[in-house]
């Protein structure tokens, strides 16, 4: 049961990203990437792991694809016929890229086959709290000021200036 | 302090509102109530007739000229009298607004407009009244006026003999 | 995984329940919500269809459904007829998480009256309602129309920036009742509602889900005296329906959560706990009837400020005098 | 050069110009009613008046009266004149009757516009008004004499302009009378223009009686097709009815005036027995079918007559679009003769006098109306052109001498009987005119003409666009009719607006007509399309001295609403085209009839060297067409 709606998400989390890649139509992308992300949750949820599940969704379908929609309409970029594929010289890096993944994916396999998931046992917030910011507490806080420092750059430049 | 005027003004507002829930409502249930308009209500228009009898409409199209949504459309036409009359006057009751610009803009208060709002029908070319539907047998709202009595061109009666005329200018005559 | 037949029919049975409750309140909601507004106007609100009124839900319905289904010139088809269910979906799923009664004995088994009790109930429900922005945006942008397109820009950006003070306003909630999982929320508040200790979370949080389902004063969405319906201008028939409920189903959802959170879900005096969580619910409905009945419209700007200046730093001062209250408490 | 200052803003006119017409050259209005710019000043109504601020003259004077001089400083809103003129208007209200509604002036009445502009609202005199007992003047003009406010301007232009006699004014002081010594029809050609002169209701057009208000009125500029002259006019029209005409200004050409039978010539337009649908063998049909049954009907009569069978015919009085397209049309059907002309004798007059007409020959009715000596050679320009005899009495009032060789004819003024054109000192005068007629064969006229090159020539032609047929004609080497029927080889006729007398249709086997007037062609004709008059679509006329001039469409065609049978009020029913819409421009049926024989579609009929009567506006003075 729990293997065939992996594979069913799996599938569809697969192709939601190509064709979120491969639409001309940044909106369409969008709708193809949350549905992509949707359905990557539900396999974080099959895997016993709801908290990421749930932090997929609220943080990237529901603040950053948001985000991006927001731009997208408020620049009217939406219009069909404007996007071009992007030619052979773009694609180069990311199939790069994605020759390294698939070539580490492959080491591993070839190394002893696959981390058995943790079944069963459900991560419990309290559990994923304490390893968060126990172990990795002063990372956890330089990226919080690293946000902050951000969030201020980002309200320092939009400011207007002037009278 | 703002805050709580604010918050005031709020619950003032919530307060009246809260009210409002138990008063009795002001609705009219139309159909089964109906309450009465006003002798002045603007509403189906009607063409007069003078004391005399006559049709005050005269056909001057200033009413035509005057409407807003060009509903009003006739003909004039001469009787063997010299009076000006409509061969055919016809108001699209379907376009009508019931401004009462034509009641205002009438010269021989012919257009006048009665309190009677029912005018809807099923086949919308009924709306379209014509003179027989919209000539009425009285004077309406003014009981003593007659335009022709008053126009000074003598067609009610002989050229000179109307109220306030002189009688008609012996041309031949040698005195200043 | 094996699982118990019995469970399943049971989980069944409660999915199909609660559909069918909320589905009609919602209904029945949008017929109250006019009674009411008439009565607050001295009006007498819809009477005509069946006795005072009852059956103008059925009514509308029925026209709704066979009303045209219309799409515009230019529309973007799917995401067209898509936008509809990706407003309504979220909003029936948030009730999957939320208690609405005491646990049941019931032939042996106890029964939860929640459909899923997740240990991430709090967190669901924060993801559903960002995930509803969709059916604005998407609504909006595929009508191909200037009128959806700002109603829709509005939507997004006053949702993506309630929706951060709303769950700030919850992180306190979280903080006493230790636990994501509503049930436990509810638990945890046998004793006392949290209203008491957090009331400035509970204004944020109702302010945040006004703004959250769209409602006067913030509909600015749809704020008909400028974008004639703002995202569902071009809708019709079912799909303007399906925008319509899901509104509604949104106010009783977030109802719900207000008063799983803060007024101690179906804990209550006297009565059985499945009729005050109604009767909760209920109140909250009317609150948004009587505010809509009762506030202007804000002004766009006024709106971000206020969400943004306002209550989102409210809310991050309230979380600390939280934690520092807790901590000071041990 | 008298300099002067009107309202702030400075003027420079000629000198013996008025304040008034200083002050209409800056556009600023100055309210009259006796004052007009054909008739001049008459000092009679008194409501022109202005204030003088500074200069040779002070104080409130009568703008049409007073000469403009150097140094003046003229106010016409200063408060004291304002008030002048206010009075005026209610003096002149005080015999006013209150009748507006039933006037036919209500809306278009100059009276009426000045006192509600001078704010004159209420009737403060409380006494009688005088009355008149009015006239009956005919089946033409209305009298109401009550109306009246003396501005003595029908009787300056019935008397002195256009020379009547049985018309004056009558009485003195309050018993002034305008009007005729006994009841009768007004005799003069030109009383018609009353109408238009008339500042308030006195004169009304009783053929247009109560018809229609100015607002509703559908009016374009156009040009009048009752001859030669080509006198620009307004036609008005109301339900799909032609319901009146009214002069309209043209310097060049007619001035201000037309005559009564430009003016009176509705009733062709609105005949009810106008044929106004298309015909295929006396059924009625649709125009599409029509067309059709034309194009096979060519077609089969080439067949059996072999080429060169077909003649195309145009005529005088068809727009000059449509005779400007036969020559295609011709060449499509391979017709054997192309004709503008019907008979010999006219086509030969026509195009020979075309032939003398240059642009330097030909005399305007303004040539006419500045000349100083006329000759006018066996023609009567008071029945075929009144317009002319009204411009020649023009030259005689200022001084002009008139020379009439032949007899029987009569004019507006006096003039000297000759025996030929021998006997006119031509050569003494600064600007001749001799009047021909393409009636007569003047062909004498050629010697006299090459002796005088100053002499200019105003030729009377029958019809509307004679001039336009006749430069087309010798264009297109075109025959008459007559000619072409008598060789014998024409078995079909296409006619084209032309007047075909019956005996030239007798022996042809196929007519095809295109007409808007009931003619013998189209009586006989086996296909007949319905085409529009001039006032129902955009044309140009080419007018006798060469002048092309655009006619504007006025009105949609259609039978009009008072013909639709004898209901009490119109029909209830919607439609998208009026009954008897059907017609259309000749030239445009002309067009569909190219393109059905040869697929070549026409958008535009002029081209080449007629192609600058594109951009011709129909209120200008027109384009000399002898250069184009």
């Amino acid at each position: 049961m729990e293997a065939y709606l992996f594979y069913l998400l799996a599938a569809v989390t697969v192709i939601g990203t190509v064709l979120a890649i491969t639409e001309k139509h940044p909106v369409h992308a969008i709708v193809y990437l949350v549905s992509s992300f949707f359905s990557l949750a539900a396999i974080f949820f099959l895997l016993a792991a709801p908290l990421i599940a749930m932090f997929e969704v609220i943080i990237y379908a529901g603040a950053v694809m948001v985000l991006f929609m927001f731009v997208i309409m408020m620049l009217d970029v939406g219009r069909s016929g404007d996007g071009l594929r992007p030619g052979l010289r773009q694609w180069l890096p990311a199939m790069l890229l994605a020759g390294v993944i698939l070539a580490l994916l492959g080491m591993m396999l070839a190394h002893g086959g696959w981390p058995a998931p943790g079944a069963g046992a459900a991560a419990t917030l309290r559990d994923f709290s304490l390893t968060l910011f126990r172990q990795h507490g002063v990372a956890i806080e330089i990226i919080s000021l690293q946000l902050l420092f951000a969030v201020v750059g980002a309200l320092y430049f939009g400011k207007r200036r002037g009278p | 302090m703002k805050i709580v005027s604010d918050m005031t003004a709020l619950l003032t507002g919530m307060w009246i509102t809260w009210q409002h829930i138990f008063r009795r409502p002001v609705t009219i249930q139309y159909p089964e109530e109906k309450r009465t308009p006003y002798p002045r209500y603007r509403a189906r228009i009607v063409l007069t007739r003078d004391p005399d009898g006559g049709e005050r409409c005269v056909a001057c199209q200033l009413c035509s000229a005057a409407c807003p949504v060009d509903c009003i459309s006739m003909q004039s036409a001469e009787a063997a009298d010299g009076r000006r009359y409509a061969a055919w006057f016809r108001i699209n009751f379907s376009r009508c607004i019931f401004c009462g610009l034509c009641a205002e803009a009438c010269p021989t208060l012919a257009i006048q407009m009665t309190p009677d709002f029912e005018i809807c029908k099923r086949d919308i070319m009924e709306l379209l009244y014509e003179k027989e539907d919209l000539l009425i047998d009285g004077c309406g709202k003014s009981h003593d006026y007659n335009f022709y009595r008053h126009a000074g061109i003598g067609v009610t009666q002989p050229r000179g003999a109307g109220p306030k005329e002189k009688p008609p200018v012996d041309v031949r005559g040698l005195l200043p | 995984m094996i699982y118990d037949p019995l469970d399943i029919a049971l989980m069944l049975a409660k999915i199909a329940l609660v559909f069918f409750v909320i589905l009609t309140l919602a209904a029945y909601l949008v017929f109250a919500e006019r009674k009411v507004l008439a009565w607050i106007q001295d009006r007498k609100g819809p009477n005509r269809v069946g006795p005072f009124g009852l059956l103008q839900p059925l009514a509308d319905l029925i026209k709704l459904l066979t009303k045209e289904d219309f799409r515009p010139i230019g529309a973007d088809k799917w995401l067209f007829y898509l936008a509809p269910a990706m407003a309504a979906i979220p909003a029936i799923m948030i009730f999957a998480v939320i208690p609405f009664g005491a646990p049941l004995r019931l032939f042996g088994h106890t029964v939860q009256l929640q459909v899923a009790d997740l240990h991430v109930g709090l967190l669901l429900f924060v993801a559903l309602s960002s995930l509803a922005v969709y059916g604005v945006a998407l609504g909006g942008w595929a009508s191909n129309s200037k009128y959806a397109l700002l109603g829709s820009i509005r939507g997004l950006a006053q949702l993506l920036s309630y929706e951060l003070s709303m769950g700030l306003s919850l992180v306190p909630v979280v903080m006493l009742a230790r636990s994501f999982r509503l049930s436990d929320i509810v638990a945890a508040q046998a004793g006392c509602w949290f209203i008491v200790y957090q009331p400035l979370a509970f204004m944020i949080f109702l302010i945040s889900i006004a703004a959250e389902c769209k409602r006067i004063p913030f509909d600015l969405p749809e704020a008909e005296g400028e974008l004639v319906a703002g995202f569902h201008t071009e809708y019709s028939g079912m799909r303007f329906g399906l925008f319509f409920v899901g509104e509604y189903l949104n106010i009783i959802a977030l109802g719900g959560l207000a008063a799983t959170f803060f007024l101690g879900g179906w804990h209550g005096p006297l009565l059985p706990p499945v009729v005050c969580f109604s009767v909760k619910v209920l109140a909250f409905a009317f609150l948004f009837i009587w505010i809509r009945g009762t506030l202007p419209r804000l002004r766009y700007d006024q709106l971000m400020h206020f969400g943004w200046k306002i209550l989102t730093p409210l809310a991050l001062l309230n979380i600390l005098v939280t934690a520092w209250w807790l901590v000071l408490r041990g | 050069m008298p300099k002067l200052i009107i309202d702030s803003i400075s003027v420079e006119v000629a000198d013996g110009t008025t304040v008034l017409e200083a002050a209409q050259s800056v556009d600023i209005p100055i309210p009259h009613f006796c004052w007009h710019p054909a008739l001049g000043k008459a000092g009679a109504c008194r409501v022109c008046a202005v204030k003088l601020v500074d200069g040779p003259v002070k104080g409130i004077q009568m703008s049409c009266m007073l000469p403009a001089q150097d140094g003046m400083v003229v106010s016409t809103t200063d408060p004291e004149a304002v008030a002048m003129r206010r009075h005026v208007i209610e003096w002149l209200m005080i015999n006013h009757p209150h009748d507006c509604p039933v006037c036919d002036a209500g809306g278009e009445c100059q009276l009426q516009e000045f006192t509600i502009a001078g704010g004159h609202g209420i009737r403060r005199y409380t006494g009688s008004k005088r009355t008149h007992v009015n006239q009956d003047l005919g089946p033409f003009i209305a009298h109401e004499m009550n109306r009246c406010i003396q501005c003595y301007r029908c009787v300056r232009f019935y008397q002195e302009y256009a020379g009547g006699t049985d018309f004056g004014v009558m009485g003195s002081a309050g018993k002034v009378y305008f009007g005729r010594f006994q009841d009768g029809q007004l005799e003069s050609p030109f009383s018609g223009n009353l109408v238009d002169l008339c500042p308030t209701g006195v004169f009304t057009d009783k053929t247009a009686r109560f018809r229609a208000r100015y607002w509703d009125y559908e009016m374009a500029p156009s040009v009048c097709q009752g001859c030669s002259l080509g006198c620009n006019t307004t036609p008005v029209a109301r339900y799909r009815e032609l319901l009146k005409t009214t002069a309209r200004q043209n310097k060049a050409v007619n001035g201000w005036f037309i005559c009564d039978r430009g003016r009176f010539a509705n009733n062709e337009v609105n005949d009810p027995q106008r044929p106004r649908t298309p015909l295929v063998d006396n059924r009625e049909s649709s125009r599409d079918e029509a067309l059709d049954a034309l194009l096979l009907r060519i077609a089969q009569i080439e067949e059996q007559y072999g080429t060169g069978s077909i003649a195309i015919v145009g005529s005088p009085r068809l727009a000059l679009e449509g005779a400007l397209l036969l020559p295609l049309l011709a060449q499509c059907c391979s017709a054997g003769a192309l004709c503008y002309f019907t008979s010999q004798e006219e086509s030969d007059t026509t195009l020979f006098l075309t032939g003398l007409l240059s642009a330097e020959r030909s005399a305007s009715q303004q040539d006419v109306r500045k000349s100083d000596c006329i000759v006018i050679c066996g023609c009567d320009p008071l029945q075929e052109a009144p317009m002319l005899a009204l411009a020649v009495r023009q030259a005689w009032r200022n001084g002009g001498v008139v020379y009439v060789i032949g007899d029987g004819i009569d004019l507006p003024c006096t003039f000297t009987t000759v025996a030929s054109l021998d006997a006119v000192p031509l050569a003494d005068a600064k600007q001749p005119v001799l009047i021909c007629s393409a009636a007569n064969r003047p062909d004498l006229l050629a010697a006299t003409l090459k002796q005088q090159t100053h002499l200019k020539l105003a030729v009377l032609f029958p019809e509307a666009n004679s001039f336009g047929a006749a430069q087309l004609a010798m264009a297109q080497g075109a025959i008459s009719l007559e000619r072409a029927v008598a060789s014998g080889t024409i078995k079909g006729i296409i006619s084209v607006e032309a007047d075909i007398p019956p005996q030239l249709l007798a022996g042809i086997p196929f007519v095809a007509a295109l007409d808007w007037r009931l003619t013998e062609a189209v009586r006989t004709a086996q296909v007949f399309l319905p085409t529009t008059a001039w006032v129902e679509m955009d044309g140009t006329a080419i007018n006798h001295e060469g002048r092309a001039q655009r006619f504007k469409k006025v009105m949609h065609p259609g039978l009009p609403l008072r013909g639709l049978g004898p209901a009490v009020h119109p029909p209830h029913i919607h439609r998208s085209t009026p009954p008897g819409g059907d017609p259309q421009p000749a030239w445009q049926i002309v067009a569909l009839i190219i393109a059905g024989l040869s697929g070549e579609r026409i958008a535009e009929p002029f081209s080449e060297r007629w192609k600058r009567l594109r951009e011709l506006e129909a209120e200008s003075e027109g384009v000399m067409t002898h250069d184009l």
